[in-house]
């Protein structure tokens, strides 16, 4: 026989001045099953509190109901009270007596009555509540970082750090992204190279990180603190092992002349090779779409030349597994290249290049040695013009978003240009100059002040090319948009930034959503903004949205303690209002048929099949079930269920027709 | 996209009127200028593509509709088409031009600059009006008529004819009964000649 | 699959040696090309810059006419009336109270069944062109494209707006090296050939001046506008340019011809203001040549 | 019929309108105490038979409410409780239910204000549609 507490508070006056509290307590007394009913004028207070408690001992309650204010606003308060007093947290229920009627209502009977009511469905629920013991799950405390990028780079050390195991999960032959690929950085202005280096140096070499680059991920199963990674270490022909990043190879390799991806097409690679310089890991991987030997049957020089012997033409991918508690995806982004803008012939006419040609071109890495030399006939460029927004917020063109970083790297870029040619004349177009950050306005005015870099505010129309000179056809708002033209040596279009090709498959495999862009979606767009919407997966980076390198940097790090936080316990709590499956003795198991309808609704892959078999170890039959890891509690699955054999518990269907039946059913406790 | 319910409650503007008329919302203008940097007649124009567009945006200011609706630019709009294919956000201008026109000629505010331009245009309305087909000669007369540029033009016409490139008879068509009916259903407004 | 054919007002008068080549070559492909029935004129520039009503009617009344006459498409060589018939066509079938609307004016059911076509589609849907081409027209060509023909691209979505190609195809396909130049769709003038001479004489010159520039022996045009502007207003262009151009202006059914080898004057050659020196039999020869060295500067 | 005072239950998720309907409180705005709210944890966990039990228990009118559209707390859920509700309703009127007396409604944390302005339309509107009585006479038959 149950045994409930209601308790009813007058709030002060909050809920005593239109609801008659007596009244209410007196009837809640006569509610079959109410052993105890008392009204106070602060339950919340630490004597309310001890009331609560002390009744929960003296007339040992098997419930308690709290009559006061919105369970969102007291009730852990009210819960960790009745836990102090020895009763289970969740057999304690609120009932909402003040936001729900006293301050929305007149002072009346009816209020009252409704009030009557609220306690009385109240009481009828937690009547059918359950002990329940809070959900732990175990951490695996390994992160899995996906993208060497200098997000990636900044998670994994910031990760590794905290004592946690890290493995860096890189695609390309070596880590660095987009970064590697500047010349320098604003607002600064310092190498990038020179910033970024070091910290690829410390990956490679400490102890916490596992590097695999030239790989990617396969799948992801599991879930928080459980997550299984299957990682395809693609082959680079070599053993790495016995590579000592010689680069004889590199040098002897017959076949030259391809566009080498690290120098964005300006400069050129052979088949065996090494991205750049301060690779890491330092080692060369053989690219067989163009090397003879995958191509022609013969050649092998590489090989020969090899004093290791590392050469493997033979090596296959290598699938790698691994247990981890939580992923960071730093898989960064990428510029629009390609036809897509006619009107600027860009992909058409050599001299149009797009930021990241231009970064190779500053580079003292890069194709150029850092001289600024256009690309069709190695000129120094006497005029080069600069378009912003080429791309970015356009919707004809399909990109409504600003770019964010083209303001700055193009300010950059034509102060470059004019540091390394002096006498050149840099014309930059732009719509508005969005420069909000440290530092930046700054920078920007530093262009058109000191470096005379000339500002001219209007989009351009066309650009066509006539004897050697880029004829650019714009006009310039600020003089009654009146049309101008210049003939440049060179044109640099700040394309749009977009997400990687690569960015919705691997969405889709680790199961987090995006936006229209391919961007990652955060959980929360403003509190939430390392989250997606998968526990236990992060972001850094501007694989959610175009980022400068000081956000990224400290989305990174923001990621990195999330999942320092997410491991400094070896079990997970989680409240345990979440779906159960109905389980019976044999012959019947379950009421489950198993059409897995629950499966399809689920938004969070909570629910598995679960074989049960005999002795025998032969198949009785496949039911549902609920991983508690991954269940968030909304109960979807629960509504759909056609055998009404999946509940959930502190919703249950118990409490819930209960309550509407109390709610409806005024008793003889009605006054 | 301007709200039905700021359009109620304010009094209707050019923006508006265009709106409605042709479906194009200069809120959506973001004065990038690309419009004006392509157009091959900006030069000639007192108020480029993209400065139009922004009379408009104001236009609740009767001054800067007057502007617009009085200027030279929507007379000289040649509706080559090169704003609305380059415009980042698919406006179409020219079709925003025709309705200024329209509304122009209306509210007799053409500008004096554009008699020849509209002179011309009238002549070759009137000659497919009444024959159902351009009639060259006819029209380069009539417009000479109106426009008073008696002597332009003198040089090439015998050249044309000699080309066999002028008749001095128009072509008609049967049905001109309907084409008159057409014209006069259409055109009601009856402007003063500039 | 009825074709009809809309000559338009030029091609009766201005531009009639467009509509001369046009049959000329019709002839040699065996194709016949029924006018519509008492056609009108389609409005031009004039009617859409005084009521757009009007600049509805007139097209809607002339494809209507060829709906009567069960024509499955009209092809229409002139870029300006193209693009009004097409525009026309498109608004209509968008907006059906406003097609009810037009076809009140026009009294008649506009239906909108006859699909509108220009020069290039039709003659790029001829099959055995080729076959048909025996002085091959080798010249280094600007294909000039103009305005109406490409733009606005998303309702005649034939060919894309900036740097088009199909012409360009073609004139390949007969021989011919075409260009690749920047004024491919820079407007001429247009509807202001008589009203404003200034602006013409100012726009085709630019045309002219990075067409010869480039070595183009020839502009190949398919329309009669651009035509009028760049051929028959050659003194006025010449006397704002302040030099001299002798580049002829070529229609693209008079090449085609003259590559089928139709003499000149059944072509019209002889009515242009610019005198244009090519004719069937110099062709055979040049075209051997070509053959002999074939590279030909700017070719891709 | 003007003094009749209907009994509508209101079924809210706890994270959009459950909120909103404290917030409602918080600002002290007034609406018609005819209502009263079972609160669940999704909009998607409202299983409809619930509806029927209400009416059957004497319930006049019903007010069902969740997130708005992409802004459920569990992502989906709002959606299958909208795919549910456009099928349900077909019942309703095999049922002789008249589907006036279901509102269904999205009222977000933020939304006070609409909060109040949902209850007191329905409260009105149920009231125009009078005692649900042909219903309320299941009770105690068993099919409850």
């Amino acid at each position: 026989m149950a045994r409930i507490g209601v308790f009813v508070c007058h709030c002060g006056e909050n809920i005593s001045a239109t609801v008659d509290v007596l009244k209410v307590a007196a009837a809640a007394a006569k509610i079959p099953g109410v052993a105890h009913s008392v009204e106070y004028k602060y339950m919340c207070s630490d004597p309310g509190q001890q009331m609560i408690k002390n009744a929960i001992k003296e007339k040992n309650l098997t419930g308690v109901v709290v009559a006061a204010c919105s369970p969102r606003m007291h009730e852990p308060t009210f819960r960790r009270a009745c836990a102090e007093a020895g009763l289970n947290p969740f057999l304690c229920e609120m009932a909402n007596i003040r936001e729900h009627c006293s301050w929305v209502h007149e002072k009346s009977d009816a209020t009252t009555n409704k009030a009557i009511d609220i306690v009385r469905t109240l009481v009828a629920k937690v009547k059918k509540n359950k002990a329940l013991l809070p959900i732990k799950v175990p951490v695996t405390k390994t992160a899995l970082v996906i993208g060497g990028g200098i997000a990636g780079i900044q998670a994994s050390l910031d990760i590794a750090n905290t004592g946690h195991k890290v493995i860096l999960v890189e695609k390309e032959p070596s880590i660095g992204g987009h970064m590697s690929q500047l010349s320098e950085t604003f607002p600064t202005l310092d190498c990038s190279q020179c910033i970024l280096t070091p910290r690829m140096v410390e990956v490679a070499q400490h102890p916490n990180i596992t590097l695999h680059s030239y790989s990617e991920l396969e799948s992801l199963d599991g879930f928080i603190g459980n997550f299984k990674a299957r990682i395809r270490k693609k082959a680079r022909s070599l053993d790495e092992k016995l590579c000592n990043g010689c680069g004889l190879c590199t040098l002897k390799c017959p076949v030259k002349k391809i566009p080498s991806e690290f120098d964005a097409g300006l400069g050129m690679r052979p088949a065996i090779y090494v991205p750049f310089p301060q690779a890491v890991p330092n080692k060369p991987v053989i690219d067989r779409q163009n090397c003879t030997y995958y191509l022609k049957g013969k050649c092998r020089l590489c090989e020969k030349v090899c004093p290791t012997q590392a050469i493997r033409f033979d090596q296959e991918d290598e699938i790698i597994e691994a247990d981890v508690g939580a992923v960071v995806l730093a898989t960064g982004f990428d510029i629009k290249h390609g036809d897509f803008f006619p009107e600027y012939g860009y992909g058409k006419f050599k001299d149009i290049i797009d930021g990241l040609q231009f970064e190779r071109l500053a580079s003292a890495s890069g194709p150029t040695l850092g001289e600024i030399r256009r690309p069709s006939d190695g000129k120094i460029p006497e005029t080069v013009v600069f378009v912003a927004c080429a791309g970015s917020r356009d919707p004809a063109k399909g990109i409504e978003y600003c770019s964010k970083i083209c303001c700055m790297y193009t300010a950059k870029h034509a102060m470059l240009y004019k540091h390394k040619v002096h006498h050149g004349r840099p014309y930059v177009f732009y719509m508005d100059i969005r420069a909000g950050g440290k530092m930046y306005e700054e920078f920007v005015r530093r262009a058109m002040e000191e470096d005379g870099v000339q500002y001219i505010r209007g989009r351009v129309s066309r650009i066509y090319e006539r004897e050697g000179k880029l004829i650019v056809k714009g006009a310039d708002t600020l003089l009654g948009a009146r049309p101008m033209e210049i003939e440049a040596d060179l044109v640099v279009l700040a394309t749009a930034s977009v997400a990687n090709d690569g960015a919705e498959a691997l969405a889709q495999k680790v199961h987090v959503s995006y936006d229209s862009y391919y961007f990652y979606s955060e959980a929360h767009p403003k509190l939430r903004p390392v989250e997606t919407n998968t526990a236990g997966i992060f972001l850094a980076g501007a694989c959610q949205a175009p980022k400068d390198i000081p956000e990224a940097v400290a989305q990174a790090s923001g990621a990195a303690g999330k999942v320092a936080a997410l491991f400094s316990q070896n079990e997970l709590i989680r409240e345990p209002l979440i779906a159960v499956v109905d389980r019976q003795a044999p012959p019947l198991y379950s009421t489950c048929v198993g059409c897995f309808l629950c499966q399809t609704s689920c938004p969070y892959q909570a629910i598995e099949k679960e074989e049960i078999r005999g002795r025998d170890g032969q198949l009785i039959k496949t039911v549902a079930k609920v991983n508690p890891g991954l269940c968030q509690g909304c109960g979807t699955c629960v509504a759909l269920c056609r055998s009404k054999s999946i509940d959930i518990q502190g919703f249950s269907h118990e409490q819930v027709y209960d309550e509407v039946l109390a709610l409806l059913n005024r008793g003889e406790s009605d006054v | 996209m301007r709200s039905d319910h700021d359009v109620q409650h304010c009094r209707q503007t050019l923006a508006d009127l265009v709106l409605e008329k042709t479906g194009v919302d200069v809120a959506r203008c973001y004065q990038c200028g690309k419009c004006s940097a392509g157009c091959p007649l900006a030069v000639d124009m007192d108020f480029p593509p993209s400065q139009i567009m922004h009379l408009l945006q104001l236009s609740d200011f009767p001054e800067f509709s007057e502007l617009a609706l009085r200027s030279h630019t929507i007379w000289l709009c040649l509706t080559c088409q090169v704003c609305y294919a380059r415009c980042p956000m698919e406006l179409d201008i020219p079709k925003l031009m025709d309705a200024l026109r329209a509304e122009s000629l209306r509210l007799q505010k053409v500008n004096p600059k554009a008699r020849d331009i509209l002179a011309f245009h009238r002549a070759f309305l009137d000659s497919i009006r009444y024959t159902g087909r351009l009639f060259e000669m006819g029209q380069v007369v009539d417009y000479k008529l109106r426009s008073r540029h008696f002597l332009q033009d003198l040089l090439q016409a015998p050249g044309m004819f000699l080309k066999g490139k002028l008749h001095f008879l128009p072509e008609r068509i049967r049905s001109r009964s309907l084409l008159g009916r057409m014209f006069s259903r259409t055109l009601k407004v009856k402007e003063k000649r500039p | 699959m009825k074709t009809g054919y809309y000559p338009g007002c030029s091609l009766k008068g201005a531009g009639r040696e467009y509509s001369e080549s046009l049959m000329a070559v019709a002839d040699i492909l065996g194709v016949k090309l029924p006018e519509i029935p008492d056609w009108n004129c389609c409005g031009a520039t004039a009617a859409h810059n005084v009521s757009h009503d009007l600049s509805l009617a007139l097209p809607a009344r002339i494809l209507a006419a060829a709906e009567k006459d069960d024509m499955d498409e009209v092809l229409v060589p002139c870029s300006a009336c193209y693009n009004r018939l097409s525009v026309t066509r498109h608004e209509l079938l968008q907006d059906e109270q406003l097609r009810q609307k037009i076809s009140g004016l026009i009294e008649a059911d506009y239906r909108g069944s006859a699909k509108v076509i220009n020069i290039i589609e039709w003659l790029a849907g001829i099959s055995d062109l080729e076959t048909k081409i025996i002085a091959p027209f080798a010249h280094r060509v600007a294909c000039y494209y103009g305005c109406l023909l490409v733009r606005p691209a998303g309702i005649l979505n034939f060919d894309r707006p900036e740097d088009p190609q199909s012409m360009d195809q073609l004139l390949k396909k007969i021989g011919a090296t075409p260009l690749d130049w920047a004024f491919k769709t820079e407007c001429c003038g247009a509807g202001f050939s008589v009203s404003r001479t200034d602006i013409v004489a100012k726009l085709s010159g630019l045309i002219l001046n990075d067409a010869v520039s480039r070595g183009a022996e020839a502009v190949i045009v398919a329309c009669p506008m651009c035509h009028l502007n760049l051929d028959l207003r050659r003194p006025n262009i010449e006397k704002h340019a302040g030099k001299k151009f002798d580049i002829p202006v070529i229609y693209i059914t008079q090449a085609v011809g003259l590559a089928m080898g139709i003499a000149p004057n059944k072509l019209g050659l002889q009515r242009h203001t610019v005198p244009v020196k090519f004719s069937a039999s110099a062709d055979r020869s040049a075209a051997r040549e070509t053959r002999a060295q074939k590279s030909v500067p700017g070719e891709k | 019929m003007s003094d009749f005072n209907p009994r509508i239950v209101a079924f809210v998720c706890n994270w959009c309108t459950y909120a909103g309907a404290d917030l409602t409180g918080t600002s002290r705005m007034k609406y018609s105490p005819q209502v009263s709210i079972i609160r669940f944890p999704c909009t998607g966990r409202i299983d409809f038979m619930l509806l029927l039990k209400a009416f059957a228990n004497g319930a006049d009118g019903i007010i069902v409410s969740g997130c708005h559209p992409n802004d459920c707390h569990y992502s989906s859920g709002n959606f299958h409780a909208r795919r549910r509700w456009i099928i349900f309703r077909g019942l309703l009127d095999f049922l002789g239910i008249d589907v006036r007396r279901v509102q269904f409604s999205w009222v977000s944390a933020a939304e006070g204000a609409k909060w109040a302005q949902l209850v007191n339309s329905t409260a009105e509107s149920i009231r125009q549609l009078g005692p649900f009585s042909c219903y309320h006479k299941l009770r105690g038959l068993g099919v409850e």
